[in-house]
């Protein structure tokens, strides 16, 4: 990555309030034109640093540099990034069309070109001919479009959204993700957006930061997130996990002997990532990469049996509960409806038996 | 952009800010950048004077030589008592003139405060009654002046209701000491006249009132008349309204209540008690820095005026300065108002209080505070 | 909504207590315009016949209108610095993270709590020791003291009622905090600001224990109304001033607390 | 990555900006600064002068200020000073008292038996306080005098032969005066209070079977005490340095301390005892605060 491809620098960045830490050391740069998300639970930091980007927290230690520029005493107004908040932020006493020029008396502009701005931003998010109403006769998703207007027509290096579409219902959200896409897609600007909301995050994004109490755990791809976690933490964030404890037997080599604990297995895989001393680890796998049998099958080298104790119908998918050993712990099984017909009517209380790929082991370390 | 406008169009949050800004401006920073203070144009060029005086003795009819010279009345400053007009000049309050009476003038001359009047620059001073002024502490000896022009001259007596009030006798103090009218009598609150008069009901005499014996005689004659008064006040209109409602009967007042009930149609007299009495003279003094003495002495001429003299007399009871006002009233007249044709003839009939020092007031005045609570 | 069970059925006893509470609140009041329009001079019940002459002779006298002009001299000078202080205030109380919040916020809500006497005596105290001259403008910096609490307490509901993510976006489209003030926190409180310059007013024009201490030889109109009542024969033209005044009093305050809500709640809430 | 410039080569102006950036309350106590200074410099400052002052004596028009106890000392031992104290407080307590308990049930009717335009009557109920306080006490002058409506009204009704004295100039006239000018000050915060209960949880409390009354007292009240509580000193501390009232309609024994440190600065003209008498006044305000906030603490304690 050469220094011309990155539009924001995070370095060692750290924020305090009073006693409570709420960023901590925050190390990592975001790429020009990218579609760049921090996910994380509430209170695990992401929007501090968005707002340590836009400037209205001033970061306790480390450095914020944008397009190249050190950011730490550059106060908001003339920071080169424009923000869509959390609730919009609508200026209440202002119509849609001064809502969105509200940034370009600066640009001292006439009148006509003003308008003729103000006029290309209502056709490109869709509202034209609302200029004149007022924040308060706008819906939910015709307030984030003027917000996203608002902001865009300053041309800004960089767009910052907080949770923009938390205040959406479920199916608006999912237009409205579709949306922003196609617009980062179609103004080519660099969009930083927030949220606690993993499906929207994988969704949306080109690249992904996962937080958790103050600390970033992992950057990367969403397929990278998703296969690859680093932590224990990052594979419970992102998607449904089963966690299976599991003890490291013996490493040789590029091979690992771990013991799975309850299933009398013990099987080998070949990684490098296990560099953690501790023995104890847990293996993380991903319901949808195990396969229900009703008897042992042959094919795989390792299968675990196991007592079906819930079966859910989801349409395209049903999911399963099994309990490995009786009061122990419990994998939950997603497979594709087809498949599960194929297993006939089996009902909690069967016996059955599971099976995966050998690579759809994730060793994590027990932190 | 009209106020009314303004806050329903705020309301409606209508309001621009530009509209808003101007509003403001023209509201409120014009005036608070410009001066809180008024800036009264004057027709003569000349700052008005300010006049410290009791409530009432603000009125245009005293003042209308003033008003015609100078097209307005001068600025006043009221207060309850003298005393309290002294206080605050003592605490950096700029008058011209304040209105203490003849007993005060040593006193108030030792703080130094104030400046003797030069009587040459008053064109009404011949008419002045000599006898009003002529006392040893008020003129100044370097340069002719006096330390007080004198004004109203009258005196502290009892208002009584002749229709509710048993008069057994002759009249006297022991009016304000009946115990059959037992909180029916109203008391004045302040000391420099239910003390005098206290003193002349327990038989002190005036020389002898710094003394302690003084001082036991009259606290305990205060005492004893306490839990017969309705009510110490210094606010005339309290007391008249109480005696207009037969709420008192009898009241120590000043000559303005018996002659305002009088002419209320309120049957009062204003008693001659026997034992006399608290007759006293009050007038104007000047302050040491007048911001504007010019205008001052105009104040003064005007307040010595024959026609301030007839309002000052006719329509408030007091004497007046001036001799030629009495010539205005026929004998009757003047006996209604309890003045008489010779100022002399009712001041020295009455006892006159004497000057005191600082520390006498401030033990009268803590003592009488303390019976009037009861003590 | 639901149904609140018994708070929805009417109960007279309460009623007739709330009748009774208002009017007890009420007539003493009206009693003022009431005899503002007797001919005798003395008030005496009942009214034997009515004039409007002390409203005409109101007119006639200057030092009223004098002393009116001082009242409202003062009164705008101390509505405006108060509620321009006010806003400053409020805003970084309510903006900021500002250690000893809690306390700063007690100390300016403190002379709501302290008898104004004290406020008078300490005053006077301090301003012959500077050896300032009393005048209006020492009864002005009186009456700030008191007025601040108010202006306050009526404009920080008003900045904690709207998201401050508003600001920080007219910041973050460019405009430095200058024209954010302007452009959008004056346009969003400007209620909160109507309604504190009218109660600052409203205080500051009929306050009279700290104007009494702190008054020089202008005179306001309770300071003048003071002085009216010791005199008989002033005494209806008092009656009919005071009149009018309570009328326009009762509009400017009904207008504030309309324009400002809740601001006078929320006050005594924290008080 | 761009040269950041060093702090040392920034101008003045920036570098204060980056300051004023990097420190959030600083730039709040910036804004607060003007209201701070100014109420130091008109509460903090006097009230340290006053205090020194009050250890100073009057003699004749001058002060000396050799600094003693002497004017405490009167205070303490001379029996009008404490009387009148002890008087005011009381005065001030029965007042507030009488009032709080008048106010209750019409904050109890508005909280939760007034459903709409509640803001109208909030505002008709406080209106009388924002207008001329001594035209109110004036208009009471009319309503308790000898020849006032009261009086007149029994007396054309016959009930009384001759005016009731008591009415006006005592302590009953300004008992009742105080009540009805600081009404407002006692009722909002207790209306507040009530306005805040959880509506629901006395539908729960319903419920469960507990009668009103119970309701009353078992929730009710002790949630609405904040209120109360604050009520009582909004109303309480500053009627006991009133000296309007008293002069207007209270009579000989009536006279309150706030006449008496008026009188200090007038007609007495003794500064520094009206000064300590000031000092002392707030002392046993204080006092009687803290007195007042235990015994509500260990009511609340007992009640549990």
């Amino acid at each position: 990555m050469t220094q011309h491809d990155t539009m924001i620098s995070i370095r060692n960045v750290g924020k305090r309030f009073g006693p409570v830490v709420a960023v901590e050391d925050a190390c990592f740069d975001i790429r020009r034109g990218e579609f760049f998300s921090i996910l994380g639970a509430s209170g695990s930091g992401k929007t501090t640093l968005l707002r340590i980007l836009a400037g209205f927290e001033a970061a306790t230690s480390g450095a914020v540099f944008i397009d190249g520029a050190q950011m730490d005493a550059v106060p908001p107004h003339q920071r080169p990034v424009n923000m869509v908040f959390q609730n919009y932020a609508i200026f209440p006493h202002l119509n849609v069309r001064d809502n969105i020029g509200f940034g370009l008396r600066k640009l001292k502009l006439d009148r006509a070109e003003r308008q003729k701005r103000i006029g290309a931003m209502l056709d490109l998010i869709k509202l034209p001919g609302f200029g004149d109403r007022h924040a308060d006769q706008l819906s939910g998703g015709q307030r984030q479009r003027v917000a996203l207007a608002r902001a865009l027509i300053l041309r800004p290096k960089v767009l910052l959204l907080d949770e923009p579409l938390g205040a959406l219902d479920k199916q608006l959200r999912e237009q409205m993700q579709i949306e922003l896409r196609a617009l980062q897609r179609s103004v080519g600007i660099t969009f930083v957006l927030v949220t606690h909301d993993q499906e929207e995050a994988l969704t949306l994004s080109d690249r992904i930061a996962v937080m958790a109490d103050g600390r970033v755990l992992q950057v990367d791809t969403p397929a990278g997130l998703y296969e690859r976690p680093c932590s224990r933490r990052v594979a419970g964030f992102v998607g449904n996990m089963n966690f299976l404890p599991a003890r490291v037997l013996s490493q040789a080599g590029g091979a690992t002997s771990i013991d799975i604990p309850g299933c009398g297995t013990t099987c080998s895989i070949a990684t490098k990532r296990l560099e953690h001393c501790s023995s104890d680890i847990s293996l993380a796998i991903r319901p949808e990469r195990i396969t229900l049998h009703r008897s042992r099958p042959a094919a795989p080298a390792i299968a675990v049996a196991g007592v079906l104790r819930d079966r859910m119908y989801l349409g395209e998918r049903t999911h399963f509960q099994i309990e490995l050993e009786p009061g122990g712990a419990t994998v939950a099984v997603s497979s594709s409806t087809m498949k599960a017909e194929a297993l006939g009517t089996i009902g909690p209380g069967a016996q059955v038996w599971l099976s995966w790929p050998e690579d759809a082991l994730i060793p994590l370390g027990n932190e | 952009m009209k106020i009314p406008q303004m806050i329903s169009a705020a309301k409606r949050g209508t309001l621009s800010r530009r509209a808003f800004t101007q509003s403001l401006l023209a509201v409120g920073i014009v005036p608070v950048i410009s001066q809180v203070a008024p800036q009264r144009a004057r027709a003569s060029g000349t700052r008005h004077a300010t006049v410290f005086t009791w409530g009432g003795f603000d009125v245009p009819e005293l003042y209308q030589d003033y008003v015609e010279k100078h097209g307005d009345l001068p600025d006043f400053a009221i207060f309850g008592a003298p005393e309290d007009g002294l206080t605050r000049l003592r605490s950096g309050f700029a008058a011209d003139l304040i209105h203490p009476c003849m007993g005060d003038i040593p006193r108030w001359r030792s703080t130094g405060l104030f400046q003797p009047i030069d009587t040459s620059r008053l064109s009404n001073w011949p008419d002045v009654i000599p006898t009003l002024y002529q006392a040893p502490h008020n003129l100044d000896d370097a340069d002719g002046g006096v330390w007080q022009v004198p004004f109203d001259w009258g005196q502290t007596s009892i208002t009584y209701r002749t229709d509710l009030y048993d008069l057994e006798g002759e009249e006297s103090w022991d009016i304000l000491w009946d115990e059959r009218y037992a909180g029916r009598i109203g008391m004045l609150a302040s000391g420099d006249d239910a003390w005098w008069c206290a003193a002349i009901k327990a038989g002190v005499s005036f020389d002898q009132i710094h003394t302690d014996e003084a001082f036991e005689a009259i606290a305990a004659v205060l005492r004893a008349q306490r839990p017969l008064v309705r009510t110490y006040t210094d606010d005339t209109s309290s007391l008249n309204q109480a005696l207009a409602a037969g709420e008192m009967v009898a009241a120590m007042t000043w000559n303005s209540s018996a002659v305002e009930l009088t002419f209320e149609e309120v049957p009062v007299r204003f008693a001659q008690p026997k034992e006399g009495a608290l007759t006293w003279v009050c007038g104007f003094m000047m302050t040491q820095n007048a911001p504007s003495p010019d205008s001052a002495y105009d104040v003064l001429d005007a307040l010595l005026s024959v026609s301030a003299g007839e309002f000052l007399t006719g329509d408030y009871g007091y004497g007046h300065s001036n001799a030629r006002v009495l010539e205005l009233f026929d004998d009757e007249e003047l006996a209604a108002l309890t003045l008489s044709r010779d100022p002399a003839d009712i001041l020295d009939a009455g006892h006159r209080s004497i000057p005191q020092p600082p520390e006498w007031s401030a033990r009268m005045n803590t003592l009488y505070e303390q019976i009037k609570a009861g003590f | 909504m639901t149904e609140r069970f018994e708070f929805h059925k009417p109960n007279r006893a309460l009623q007739l207590y709330a009748g009774l509470f208002m009017a007890m609140l009420y007539v003493p009041i009206l009693f003022i315009p009431l005899f503002s329009f007797s001919d005798g001079l003395y008030i005496r019940f009942p009214i034997e016949s009515f004039t409007l002459r002390w409203y005409a002779e109101l007119f006639e006298r200057t030092a009223v209108l004098r002393a009116l002009e001082n009242s409202v001299r003062v009164a705008v000078s101390v509505a405006i610095v108060s509620t321009v202080l006010g806003v400053f205030a409020a805003k970084a109380l309510a903006r900021y993270r500002i250690p000893g919040r809690g306390p700063i916020l007690g100390f300016i809500l403190l002379p709501l709590v302290v008898p104004p006497i004290i406020f008078g005596v300490a005053l006077l105290l301090l301003v012959s020791a500077l050896k300032i001259p009393l005048s209006l403008y020492t009864i002005a910096a009186g009456h700030i003291i008191i007025c601040l609490p108010f202006a306050i307490a009526t404009l920080l509901p008003r900045f904690e009622g709207y998201d401050a993510a508003m600001e920080e976006a007219a910041a973050d489209l460019g405009e430095n905090g200058w024209w954010v003030f302007w452009r959008v926190t004056v346009p969003i409180i400007l209620p909160g600001i109507v309604a504190s310059l009218l109660l600052t007013f409203t205080v500051s024009f009929d306050e009279f224990v700290m104007a009494f201490f702190l008054g020089g030889t202008d005179l306001t109109l309770p300071l003048y109304i003071w002085g009216q009542l010791r005199i008989p024969r002033a005494f209806p033209v008092v009656l009919a001033l005071g009149t009018l005044i309570l009328l326009f009093s009762f509009a400017l305050v009904f207008i504030g607390l309309r324009i400002g809500r809740r601001g006078a709640i929320k006050l005594v809430d924290r008080g | 990555m761009e040269e950041s410039p060093s702090a040392a080569r920034m101008p003045l102006r920036n570098r204060l900006q980056g300051v004023l950036i990097r420190h959030e309350s600083l730039r709040g106590f910036l804004l607060l600064a003007p209201a701070l200074v100014i109420l130091g410099i008109t509460v903090a400052v006097p009230f340290l002068l006053m205090s020194a002052m009050s250890l100073w004596t009057q003699i004749g028009f001058d002060y000396a200020d050799d600094w003693s106890l002497r004017n405490y000392t009167a205070i303490l031992t001379e029996p009008l000073y404490t009387t009148l104290l002890l008087r005011s407080l009381t005065m001030a307590m029965v007042a507030t008292f009488v009032t709080v308990v008048l106010v209750y049930p019409m904050a109890y009717f508005l909280a939760f038996h007034v459903h709409s335009n509640k803001l109208i009557w909030l505002i008709i109920i406080t209106l009388p306080f924002w207008t001329s306080y001594l035209l109110r006490v004036f208009a009471w002058r009319v309503i308790l005098g000898y020849e006032g409506v009261i009086n007149s009204g029994l007396m054309e009704l016959g009930l009384i032969g001759e005016p009731l004295q008591f009415l006006l100039y005592s302590r009953v006239a300004v008992i009742i005066t105080l009540a009805h000018a600081w009404a407002a000050f006692a009722f909002l915060p207790i209306y507040v209070s009530l306005e805040k209960i959880d509506k629901s949880m006395l539908e729960a409390s319903a419920d469960l079977g507990e009668p009103p009354v119970m309701r009353f007292f078992r929730v009710i009240l002790p949630l609405s005490m904040p209120g109360v509580i604050a009520g009582t000193f909004l109303m309480f501390i500053p009627t006991v340095g009133d000296y309007v009232t008293p002069t207007l309609v209270g009579g000989p024994d009536a006279a309150m301390i706030g006449n008496l440190i008026q009188l200090q600065f007038g007609t007495i003209n003794n500064w520094p005892m009206g000064a300590a008498l000031a000092i002392t006044m707030i002392l046993s305000i204080t006092l009687v605060g803290l007195f007042f906030m235990a015994l509500m603490h260990g009511l609340r304690r007992w009640a549990r």
